[in-house]
């Protein structure tokens, strides 16, 4: 399509719109802050729960050693599959490997643990529940706070999408075979459970522990004791606190060096503060090692 | 300085304008506009095209109200009273002061709803009603023996001709005092043309009838009276040069200026 | 009715008509009551909608200005919850739509131009003009699942940018197929047949008479098709990958500006910088926007 | 005079060389491959999702697949309740929508002063460019927190969904509308003013009985919008699977619930997805027949 004779009056437009065009060409070649894509990049995907803690280690990890880490969070089992069909290095997960990803045989590397707390409004009076009660709230077989002790209110249910790691562990830990009341909201963000509960009082939700206070967000909710043990990094790293569980990388065989080195990197002691910071107890370094 | 020449006396007329000016917001179309209508009688406006012979007609039923920015002063009184006065609601005029249009617009109905549409306006409800208004405006328009059969068929499907007779059987039907016509025939077959003629004829005796014209044989041959509109100079406000009986118009014009109009020195 | 009664038949008809009318009844409200209420609610109509849509784009201005900063247009994402800048996502959303618009304007444009030219108002037209509307009205989240089971699984281009501009070109072609169609419709005939007087061949005379008068139309409708795909999303979500990362080459994948304005406010963390996406995004809509309006006007 | 040159002429005519005649049919043939191009994809993306969708047939069943509870862990791909969510969410979107948006429309050409028109008419079509993205986000940090508070529940179901999308359609149907409506020729509206028509009995009794069709099309293609929404929704409806108890509750539609388990799902469940892609399809393409057909009486 090469128009040749442009008569005058069109010209100056077309001048602008091909400029236009090239100019949105050009920005993506000359983009100044690429570091240079060594052909050794690893790619890390998986959990949105992990994603923290694998973005600030990709971004150390890259300043160390030039290598770019690409982390993508669409879920644990879409890492977990990603990582089994070799799209993806290693597979970050806040789950353990169900029954027939076992026999992918991956090998697992506990990067932190994690504690899920259980919240609800700061105005629900409500302190404690049993796993028991847990169990049926979410199986929908409780639906009024008044049976828990609470106020006469229904009890509004938000759930973790079936993408996300922490709904397999709650599921895991605390469902125990049963099945979630498909009335509940099912939102597909830690951030967005917390939003959720804080603007409603009937509501109750779960998200790591780490996030319930965040310096981000001015509003405000408050994680329960469960079986009467408050969840703190002291109970979650003892295992008095009943809902806990740790977040993983997975790797088929024997990672490359550099994918490695960066896990390595991530359970270092470097990274400690960092997952302090993303709200998980960080791993010691025997630990990490024994397993 | 408008001439007249045996023009109709105020008793005798309908529409009364008395010190007419017209402005389109900031642009002064008409000016100093003195004209009896006879009532019961036909009078065509006449002049170049541009002249304000349209405009002046769309006051008579405040179509131009319609228009953003336009502004009248002096009267125009229809039986005595003034038009323009706040109190008058432009849509009340319209139910007594009837028009018709150079393009035939019917509405995209049927031709039996197309002439029931003004007789919904006003109330009229009872089929029968409807059936024997639709069947009389139609007989009067001349249309009644082409779509007595084919009510149901839709206006815009007849002719040119037709189209244009339904539009006068529509405003029939409401029974208007005056019926102004905005060069009604400039887009109709001639055979068609001599028949709203005929049917002018025939109506006039009842309704006061007004018409815009660019042709001179058409006035000459219709109407009893012709009013002769000129601007003489682009951009100033156009006027009335001569007004009177319509073959007093034709034979003998008083004022130079209609006399090189008619003679088709220009325009 | 015989003929010479006609006279007092004038009169009875006149007469049955006034007769009729004297039986029209006022309606219950008057009609200037309905009709200066009814005005009124249309009015009504016309304020709430206009107020809506400018607080929602004074809602994201206010919240996203502040936020707006040269290292959060060039600066990259850091930390735990993508505080920091957007640019990769800039470039991403750029990159997909610049690639989207290559692929997708030369088709459409000889599409059109066979559509306008050559074709015969066949069936054969009827079926590509409904195949066309059809197109135009895939639900996105449909296109982007036929993406990724063709693109990025079946011909294995993966997450990455090539699957998601091709998806999005698929998306466009209508858009800019009827844009020019009408381009090409509008330029008059008088000077096909100039050409044509001069032995000039169908093809030169396209190429050197049709397309370049018709060139400001033609424009305007690719900008228009590059505003609707900078904005689209279900279409890029399962097509391009959701990493964060700098596309260079076409196989790159990428997060553009749209899912991570989503990823942001599903995370509901750091929502200034959702914010401040939001508006970004925005403003480079109603950039395209405005740009294909001056084109059309100046063309016209 | 019967002896002309006749093999002469013919032999000056041949100016065109046989190249050129060659290239000239190559590129028609070029011209009409990218037009069929638009019958080919979407063929293909009918077939490939269909393709993709099979196992619905042999291994789900359709019966299972028509059946309402949506639970794939538990081996269950009924996807009534969705159906049911995205009419439900489309149904209430156009009655809060249509009136709005012809509404406006009717007020923009027949009733607005120029000035007026020329500030809101534009506004508006820009405004039908604002990617449905920002609604979304617009819906799911202003509009559901407000409908949380208005009801006792999250703030998150068709109430909150029916918000967004009537917004997000309003502009298409405004631009729609209003196209029609400017088609009807000013003489039929003088015409009903000079019957001694008022503003409003011109409209309700002439205009729009005369522009019906063109609106019929505006509400159509608004509706198809509003079924193929994905984000919007997504962000705003709860992806609950189930009939809803109240209109505060959450619900699920089709395209949300794709757009959320696409990432991770497998297997049958992938199939199920497409299977969903697969109907809203036909309901799109059935959408554009019906204002094909409109559109053909309208002519």
């Amino acid at each position: 399509m090469r128009p040749s004779c442009c008569p005058g009056s069109y010209a100056v437009s077309r001048r602008s719109f091909l400029a236009c065009v090239a100019a949105g060409l050009m920005l993506p070649l000359t983009g100044c802050q690429t570091s240079s894509s060594s052909s050794k990049q690893i790619t890390v995907a998986g959990s949105t729960t992990c994603l923290p803690i694998a973005e600030s280690a990709a971004e150390g990890y890259q300043d160390e050693t030039g290598i770019s880490v690409l982390v993508s969070g669409l879920g644990s089992s879409a890492g977990i599959e990603a990582v089994a069909n070799g799209t993806a290095d290693i597979a970050s997960s806040s789950r353990q490997v169900n029954a027939d990803e076992q026999k992918l045989g991956l090998t697992e590397i506990v990067i932190a643990h994690d504690g899920i707390a259980v919240i609800v409004n700061t105005d629900n009076p409500v302190q404690n529940l049993s796993t028991d009660q847990l169990r049926d709230i979410y199986a929908g077989k409780i639906t009024n706070w008044s049976q828990v002790g609470g106020d006469d209110l229904t009890i509004q249910l938000v759930n973790r999408d079936e993408a996300s790691g922490t709904r397999e562990a709650f599921k895991s830990i605390v469902m125990d075979g049963a099945f979630f009341d498909r009335r509940a909201a099912v939102l597909s963000g830690t951030g967005q459970v917390r939003d959720v509960v804080s603007r409603s009082v009937g509501a109750i939700g779960y998200i790591s522990l780490g996030f319930v206070e965040s310096k981000f967000a001015e509003t405000a909710v408050r994680a329960i004791s469960v079986n009467h043990v408050e969840p703190s990094e002291k109970t979650i790293a003892s295992g008095g606190y009943p809902i806990s569980r740790d977040l993983y990388f997975y790797v088929k065989g024997t990672p490359t060096p550099e994918a490695q080195a960066y896990i390595d990197y991530v359970t270092s002691d470097k990274m400690d503060s960092i997952v302090r910071d993303a709200g998980f107890i960080p791993v010691t370094d025997d630990e990490s090692a024994g397993e | 300085m408008s001439v007249y020449q045996s023009a109709p006396t105020p008793e005798s007329s309908a529409i009364i304008a008395k010190d007419f000016d017209f402005w389109y917001g900031d642009f002064h179309a008409l000016t100093g506009l003195d004209v009896n209508i006879a009532r019961n009688k036909i009078t065509a406006f006449i002049g170049p095209s541009g002249c304000g012979k349209s405009t002046f007609l769309r006051c008579m039923n405040r179509m131009n109200d319609l228009i953003e920015g336009t502004h009248v002063s002096g009267s125009m009184s229809l039986d005595g009273n003034n038009i323009y006065a706040p109190g008058v609601d432009p849509v009340d005029l319209r139910r007594r002061v009837g028009m018709i249009f150079q393009q035939p617009n019917p509405f995209p109905k049927s031709i039996y709803e197309n002439v029931a549409f003004g007789p919904r306006l006003q109330g009229v409800t009872s089929k029968s009603d409807l059936d024997d208004i639709v069947e009389e405006s139609l007989k009067r328009a001349n249309l009644w023996k082409e779509v007595s059969n084919q009510l149901s068929k839709d206006g815009l499907a007849l002719s040119g001709g037709q189209q244009q007779r339904l539009c006068i059987a529509r405003v029939l039907a409401v029974q208007p005092d005056v019926l102004l016509m905005d060069e009604p025939c400039s887009a109709i077959d001639p055979t068609s043309v001599q028949k709203v003629e005929d049917l002018m004829a025939e109506l006039a005796p009842e309704m006061t009838i007004i018409i815009v014209t660019h042709s001179m044989q058409q006035a000459a041959r219709i109407s009893d009276y012709t009013a002769f509109f000129l601007q003489e100079v682009a951009g100033e406000p156009a006027t009335l040069i001569e007004y009177g009986q319509t073959d007093a118009i034709f034979t003998s014009p008083m004022d130079r200026r209609t006399e090189d109009y008619i003679t088709g020195r220009f325009g | 009715m015989a003929d010479q009664s006609t006279q007092t038949d004038e009169l009875t008809s006149r007469e049955r008509i006034k007769r009729a009318l004297s039986h029209g009844k006022a309606g219950r409200i008057s009609k200037d009551t309905s009709n200066k209420v009814m005005l009124g609610v249309f009015r009504a109509a016309a304020y709430i909608t206009t107020l809506v849509l400018v607080a929602i784009i004074a809602y994201v201005v206010i919240n996203g200005l502040p936020h707006i900063s040269p290292d959060f247009i060039f600066g990259w994402p850091e930390g735990v919850n993508a505080e920091g800048g957007i640019w990769p996502t800039i470039v991403s959303t750029i990159y997909v739509t610049a690639l989207a618009m290559l692929i997708c304007t030369p088709i459409a444009v000889l599409a059109a131009v066979y559509l306008a030219e050559y074709a015969k108002q066949g069936r054969l037209v009827n079926i590509i003009r409904y195949a066309a509307d059809a197109l135009a009205s895939v639900p996105s989240i449909v296109m982007g699942l036929f993406g990724y089971a063709l693109f990025v699984e079946a011909m294995g281009l993966g997450l990455s940018m090539l699957s998601a501009a091709m998806s999005l070109a698929l998306l466009m072609l209508p858009i800019v197929m009827r844009t020019t169609e009408e381009a090409i419709r509008a330029v008059p005939r008088y000077i096909r047949w100039g050409a044509y007087g001069l032995g000039a061949t169908k093809w030169q005379v396209v190429s050197k008479i049709v397309l370049p008068s018709a060139f400001g139309r033609i424009a305007t409708g690719i900008v228009l098709a590059i505003g609707r795909a900078i904005g689209e999303t279900a279409v890029v979500l399962y097509t391009m990958g959701q990493a964060i990362n700098m596309p260079i080459t076409p196989l790159d994948s990428g997060r553009p500006m749209t899912v991570h304005l989503y990823l942001l406010a599903n995370d509901g963390i750091n929502m200034n910088a959702a914010y401040g996406t939001a508006l970004l995004l925005m403003i480079i809509i109603l950039a395209f926007n405005l740009f294909s309006r001056y084109l059309s006007r100046r063309s016209r | 005079m019967e002896e002309t040159p006749s093999a002469a002429p013919k032999r000056e005519l041949a100016l065109v060389s046989h190249a050129t005649y060659v290239k000239e049919k190559a590129l028609r043939y070029l011209f009409f491959a990218c037009a069929f191009l638009a019958v080919v994809t979407v063929i293909l993306i009918f077939a490939f999702t269909t393709y993709s969708a099979f196992p619905v047939f042999t291994d789900i069943g359709l019966a299972n697949f028509f059946s309402l509870t949506w639970a794939p862990s538990e081996g269950e791909y009924g996807i009534v309740s969705l159906l049911a969510g995205s009419g439900l969410v489309t149904v209430g979107a156009l009655v809060m929508g249509v009136p709005l948006g012809v509404g406006t429309a009717v007020y923009l050409v027949e009733i607005a002063s120029d000035r007026v028109r020329k500030i809101i008419s534009p506004a508006v079509d820009l405004l039908a460019g604002i990617p449905s993205i920002i609604y979304g986000f617009f819906g799911m940090v202003i509009i559901r927190p407000f409908v949380a508070q208005i009801s006792d529940g999250l703030g998150f179901g068709a109430l909150t969904a029916w918000f967004v999308l009537a917004i997000m359609i309003v502009p298409t149907i405004t631009t729609l509308t209003m196209d029609a409506l400017n088609s009807i020729p000013m003489g039929i509206r003088e015409a009903s003013y000079a019957m001694g028509a008022t503003k409003w009995q011109t409209i309700y009794k002439v205009v729009l009985p005369a522009a019906k069709l063109g609106i019929v099309d505006a509400i159509v293609l608004g509706m198809g919008r509003a079924i193929g929404e994905t984000m919007a929704v997504l962000m705003v409806v709860g992806n609950a699977p189930v009939i809803p108890s109240s209109i505060a509750s959450p619900i699920s539609t089709l395209t949300s619930q794709i757009a959320l388990d696409m990432s991770y799902s497998s297997g049958l469940h992938r199939s199920a997805l497409f299977g969903m892609g697969v109907v809203l399809f036909i309901i799109s393409a059935t959408l554009v027949g019906i204002v094909r057909l409109i559109s053909k009486k309208r002519r």
